[in-house]
């Protein structure tokens, strides 16, 4: 509550509001990575109980995931790099870098739907067995979180147009890059342990 | 109303009688009265903890009256023990971290040992083959199958003494729990995955069955009586069924299997033959045939389970 | 901070260059590789982790004293992980690792082996 | 769907239910248009961010859920005196130990104790409000739409009746269709979403407000004990949050989680619920912990014995949490190495537990105890929780489990720990902090009444349900129809009665010391060691005037001791506050909209409320309301007056 705002550091860092709502947003996301691990939880011990649907092994293609994987990737980094702008102090550079960011994600988001359209074709949807119900319900639970991060930003970079950065604008957008870089971190483990490991298997 | 006011008066009468029968000791409790090996070793078990727990609450409540009682604030109270800022002593803190951390010790170590004992037949009639019994579990009944000796039964069980059962446990729909507390705990019986549970009763007599693990409204309801008996008398029944009872249909078994309530019955064929529950095949073998059934509600209260214990009652034979 | 005066500071590259580098290691152990299963799926699970890594450290500003809160985001994300640990090597410890090694199984010959599985644990 | 679908029908018990809530409710609508406290009702209590309103609104709710909750316990208590009892069919039965368990869980105990942990721990730590006030009352309002909608299914749509536990297959859609046990899944997954919202919350509160000088190691212990709970929250109700989506998506759009077809695993529910279940025990627990080591030490004048281990055996107990859920199901047939692991890791737990009770009664020794009523709650807690503690040793062995599972001694035990832990500590706790929230004391007469009437009724009634469970009694039978267990059920519906009468002369309590308990005229009712009674009573809304420094334990007896109070005129400086609010309200408003329509399965209408909840949220981001500041000459008017100088 208190008012005292420090002259040095990053913008996000000087009010004791933006110090709170950073940490309090990495607590969150200590809650997402338990959200998360219980879906991958449910995943790994329906894992093979497919019935009659199509075997991950069958249908999983190793291109258009590696694609989807460099998309997050660069974005993670493009994101990295406005946040970085912003600390220098320069919202246009900021709105670009995060533009960039948000139509690499958009990307990403256009290749999972294809991808799980194409699934339901061939016969693995949500209803057909536990398998696919874990499948559909992990990625689909990022991709939704993905979705739901496009939109707050969006919002965001709205109001950074125009207030400029402030304690308030540059501590929210911190807080989406953290965001932004943390579901890197689950579309990297669900790449390695849905994908890569459903076709090893 | 004036019947159930009746039952009242006799259900009171018997108030005095069972407490003098509770007090009497420990030969009315069903669990610390064990009839076989498995609810021995139990027993045992249980007794050997008891008696930790017994001191434990014993130090605890007797430190807890005596400093309670002798610092409470009263008018003469001597302020020499009075001391508000006494606020640790590690050497008493260690000791009471350890001896408890001892006991947790001592009881593990018997806790393992029984718990790998239980996956096995028991010691004592380790030269027999263990005799196998699928029991599965309907919603709301059980089904015995015996398939050396290819006969089953409904809500009954009969077994011989000395001799261990092998229980294979699954259901056909939801989950339920065999518990025979006189002859042992119980595990659970679930669709589409199997559970081995040996039993043993070396004492002759009837003792209750039932599902422990609540599945719905006929829950109440689904028990079953256990009889063991000499090897002999055991033979002689399966004769008798063998003889005696129908052939179990794959018709009749389906309407069996309809959600409700069932009296006794005896088969001289077992389900076993074209479906088994404890298997990924067989867990969906219920719901699929019976689907409508169980959003249908029994209407369950006490005058019917009054009746099904007393035999009148059998909801499932008016849908064959 | 000499870094501050670059667009792109030289720590976000070597991230995202190890990232990539990592994630194609990672498919081809996967895809391209002969290794046994068992070998790739632990090799590759600690590949994810240490990228994992890489986005906490190099991207999230994980441990950023100007913050000024302390060891606390550091803390919730290690005893986040640790949870992730339990959740998912719990779960397959008791839901499939416990039944495929107990008796409920249909003949007498997976209950032997069960007992000596449990001797050499 | 027909109405008579809709609305229960044909259950007089229901009628009266349903009568009784009309009649409270034309009431409350009546009195409040009557007595023009609309405006009010709105300014001061729905749109309010001030976390001791907040907390207040908390308890009161968790009061009339603790009634409704004993209320399907009486009847149950009732069903089961007499073999021939046929006051419930099953049905009926089973969905009252269902919404009993519930709600005593989620509705009654959680927000019990986080009301309380809204008023105190501010207070406790020189803080003025929540880190995030605006989350706070958005985290009450979840709470309090969860409790309605998961109460409405009371007389709309049918209760759920699968247990509080909603095992599948049962609870799936296959054997219980029907909007019974959506309200369970849609109701417990509204009100979560506050509770994880309140651990965030408050950890960053305990963390990041703490008075000047106030290291971690000085906090009061019931600060100490909300961290660790929050942290346990935080990391546990996720668990939950995937546990119910997965069935809802089961229930309602078809997937094959927990189904018997499909090759669905019902058991792998059990899992999740148990690993977010088990922490959920301690999150109950050890707040009260932390409740009676205040009260211990305030009425022992005494400083707490081994401050520093009681926190750490608090960390390590939630810490142990996490690895035990499996004793919840020994007896799924894991084996007997699974059952090994987390025998061993159970009956650990009561080594840090243990380490507790006897840092209590060590507290107790040398020390000058003074029996008021929150002394006795939090006396009678000890040795109760004794019985329940060893009683829970005995069910963690896992091979005597198998005879103690899913049995009344297994109904005793957590009953043992759970109303003697938590249930005590609630009453402990509201006793003592009374006249901090309300300006007055309860009567210590009425209150004692009160004490005996409950802690003899609760030994009556669970003690023998100890020898049922011996004598192979199991859980969620509506019929005793052994001979053997009619006196011991006939001893413990007694009991049940003498709870409730307690229960009863506790709220009279409330009623005849709001007319005659005399008004606190200091802040500091009973003579307190920690921050909270160094503020005047009523707290003034921004709380602390100036903030003290501390560099103690017990940081007010070091106040007082140098004669130091919250009220420095020369260091008066204005005070930034937040505005209050209605849109927290409105947003839950909408899920709770949502939620309903999904429990009756109306996609449409589901959207709509989400798409409400969103925009809220929108609304929210694009608010830049920056609160307001209190001038000194308001906060130097309000002092004096408070202060008397």
């Amino acid at each position: 509550m208190s008012a005292h705002e420090l002259k040095t550091g990053p913008l996000e860092y000087r009010t004791q509001e933006g110090q709170m709502s950073i940490m309090g947003f990495w607590i969150f996301l200590a809650a997402e990575i338990v959200l998360f691990s219980t879906l991958f939880a449910t995943y790994a011990v329906l894992f093979g109980r497919t019935v009659d649907a199509p075997t991950p092994g069958h249908l999983f293609e190793p291109g258009i995931v590696l694609v989807m994987t460099f998309l997050l990737l660069t974005s993670s980094f493009t994101c990295g790099i406005a946040v970085h702008q912003m600390r220098k102090g320069s919202v246009k550079a900021l709105i670009i870098w995060m533009v960039i960011t948000l139509a690499l994600g958009a990307g990403f988001l256009g290749f999972e739907i294809y991808e799980f359209v194409h699934y339901v074709h061939e016969g693995a949807t949500m209803q057909s067995s536990a398998f696919w119900s874990a499948f559909f319900t992990l990625t689909g639970t990022h991709g939704l979180h993905v979705t739901l991060g496009i939109g707050w930003a969006v919002l965001l970079l709205i109001q950074i147009a125009k207030r400029g950065l402030t304690p308030v604008t540059s501590r929210k957008m911190f807080i989406i890059s953290l965001y932004w870089h943390f579901l890197d971190v689950v579309w990297i483990f669900i790449f390695t342990s849905v994908y890569l490991i459903g076709m090893v298997v | 109303m004036k019947s159930n006011k009746h039952r009242f008066h006799r259900w009171l009468a018997l108030l005095p009688l069972s407490l003098v029968l509770f007090l009497s000791g420990c030969s009315g409790i069903t669990v610390l009265d064990p009839k076989g090996p498995v609810a021995e070793s139990q027993k045992d078990l249980i007794i050997f903890s008891l008696w930790f727990m017994l001191g434990i609450v014993v130090v605890v409540f007797a430190v807890f009256t005596y400093v309670v009682v002798k610092y409470r604030d009263r008018a003469n109270r001597n302020d020499k023990d009075y001391d508000p800022n006494l606020h640790g002593n590690t050497t008493i803190e260690v000791i009471w971290t350890v001896i408890p951390l001892i006991i947790v010790i001592a009881l593990s170590v018997p806790t393992v040992e029984t718990l790998f004992d239980l996956e096995k037949p028991p010691v004592s009639s380790e030269e027999k083959e263990p005799l196998v019994v699928y029991a599965t579990s309907a919603d709301w009944k059980w089904f015995f199958s015996y398939p050396e000796q290819g006969i089953e039964t409904v809500n009954y069980l009969h077994i011989p003494t000395d001799r261990a059962i092998e229980f294979r446990l699954s259901s056909a729909d939801s989950m339920a729990a065999l518990w025979i507390p006189a002859l042992g705990g119980q595990k659970y019986n679930m669709a589409g995955m199997e559970n081995i549970l040996y039993l043993q009763a070396d004492e002759q007599g009837v003792y209750d069955g039932r599902n422990s693990n609540f599945n719905g409204e006929g829950f109440a309801a689904q028990t079953f009586k256990v009889h063991a008996e000499s090897p002999k008398e055991f033979k002689d029944w399966v004769k008798e069924t063998q003889a005696s009872a129908p052939e179990l249909t794959q018709d009749k078994y389906n309407a069996l299997l309809k959600p409700g309530l069932t009296g006794k019955t005896a088969f001289s064929s077992t389900h076993l033959e074209w479906v088994h529950h404890g298997t990924n095949d067989g867990r969906d073998y219920a719901i699929k045939r019976h689907e409508e059934a169980y959003e249908e509600h029994l209407h369950l209260d006490n005058e019917m389970l009054q009746d099904k214990a007393d035999g009148h009652s059998n909801k499932n034979e008016g849908h064959e | 901070m000499a870094e501050h005066s670059k667009s792109i500071p030289v720590q976000h590259i070597i991230g995202f260059v190890l990232s990539i580098v990592l994630t194609l290691l990672a498919a081809w152990a996967a895809l391209g590789s002969n290794l046994p299963v068992k070998w790739i799926i632990a090799g590759i699970l600690t590949l994810a982790v240490i990228q994992a890594g890489i986005q906490l450290f190099m991207f999230m500003h994980m441990t950023e004293s100007e913050s000024r809160n302390g060891h606390v985001p550091w803390n919730m994300m290690f005893h986040g992980f640790v949870l992730a640990a339990i959740i998912v090597a719990g779960s397959l410890f008791t839901m499939s690792w416990g039944f495929d090694h107990h008796p409920g199984k249909d003949d007498m010959g997976t209950h032997q082996e069960e007992e000596q599985q449990h001797g050499g644990h | 769907m027909r109405l008579d679908e809709f609305f229960v029908t044909g259950e007089p018990l229901i009628y009266a239910g349903m009568v009784s809530i009309a009649l409270v409710t034309s009431a409350a609508l009546f009195l409040l248009t009557y007595f023009k406290k609309w405006g009010w009702l709105w300014r001061e209590w729905l749109t309010t961010v001030d976390h001791k309103k907040i907390g207040i609104m908390y308890i009161l709710a968790a009061l009339a859920m603790l009634f409704r909750g004993g209320v399907d316990a009486l009847m149950m208590r009732v069903q089961l005196a007499f073999p021939d009892m046929n006051f419930l069919d099953a049905q009926h039965y089973d969905e009252i130990f269902t919404t009993h368990g519930t709600v005593m869980i989620i509705f009654m105990a959680m927000p019990f104790l986080i009301g309380l942990m809204n008023i105190i721990v501010p207070l406790q730590i020189g803080a003025r409000d929540f880190a995030f006030p605006y989350v706070n009352a958005l985290s009450f309002w979840s709470f309090m739409f969860g409790a309605m909608l998961f109460n409405i299914s009371f007389v709309i749509g049918g209760s759920p009746d699968a247990g509080w536990t909603s095992y599948t297959p049962l609870a799936g859609a296959a054997m219980s269709p029907g909007p019974g046990q959506n309200f369970y899944l849609l109701g417990l997954q509204l009100s979560g979403i506050g509770t994880l919202a309140t651990g965030i919350n408050l950890m960053v509160t305990i963390l990041k407000m703490r008075a000047p000088g106030m290291k971690l190691f000085q906090m009061p212990i019931f600060t100490w004990s909300t961290l660790v709970t929050c942290f346990i929250i935080v990391f546990a109700f996720p668990i939950l949050t995937v546990a119910l989506a997965l069935m809802t998506i089961d229930r309602i759009f078809g997937s094959q989680f927990f189904t018997l077809t499909g090759e669905g695993l019902p058991m792998m529910w059990a899992n999740l619920f148990w690993m977010w279940g088990h922490p959920e025990v301690y999150i109950v627990i050890l707040p009260a912990f932390g409740i009676f080591s205040e009260v211990i030490a305030t009425f022992a004048k005494k400083r707490l014995f081994g401050y520093n281990a009681m926190v750490w055996s608090m960390i390590l107990i939630a810490g142990l949490s996490f690895l035990v859920w499996v004793h919840h199901f020994f007896t799924m047939g894991a084996g007997a190495f699974v059952n090994s692991v987390f025998s061993i890791s159970t009956m650990l737990i009561a080594v840090p537990t243990g380490v507790k009770i006897f840092n209590w009664l060590a507290t107790l020794y040398k020390a000058k105890i003074k029996f008021s009523v929150a002394m006795m709650w939090a006396l009678a807690f000890i040795p109760s929780f004794v019985i329940g503690g060893v009683t829970g040793v005995m069910l963690g062995m896992a091979a005597a489990d198998y005879q103690f599972h899913n049995s009344y001694f297994l109904v005793a035990h957590f009953h043992y720990v759970l109303i003697a832990g938590t249930v005590f500590a609630c009453f402990a706790g509201l006793v003592f902090w009374y006249p901090k929230m309300f300006g007055h004391k309860l009567n210590e007469r009425l209150g004692k009444w009160s004490f005996w009437f409950f802690v003899i009724g609760f030994h009556v009634c669970f003690f023998p349900q100890y020898f049922l469970g011996l004598d192979g009694m199991p859980r969620r039978i509506f019929i005793t129809n052994i001979a053997e267990w009619l006196p011991l059920n006939i001893i413990s519906t007694v009991g049940a009665f003498g709870m409730g009468a307690g229960f009863a002369i506790f709220v009279f309590n409330i009623y005849y010391s709001y007319r005659y308990s005399e008004r606190e005229k200091t802040g500091d009712s009973w003579d307190g060691r920690t921050l909270e009674w160094a503020t005047p009573t009523p707290v003034p809304y921004y709380n602390f005037a100036t903030v003290p420094y501390v560099d103690k334990y017990d940081a007010f007896l070091a106040m007082k001791e140098k004669g130091e109070t919250t009220y420095d005129e020369e260091r008066l400086e204005p005070i930034h506050m937040p505005s209050y609010t209605g849109q927290p309200f409105i947003m839950m408003g909408f899920l709770f909209i949502a939620s309903f329509a999904l429990v009756f399965e109306w996609i449409p209408l589901a959207i709509l409320g989400l798409a409400g909840g969103l925009i809220m949220m929108i609304v929210r981001s694009f608010d830049y309301d920056e609160g307001y500041y209190v001038e000194v000459d308001e906060i130097k008017r309000i002092e004096r007056k408070a202060r008397g100088l």
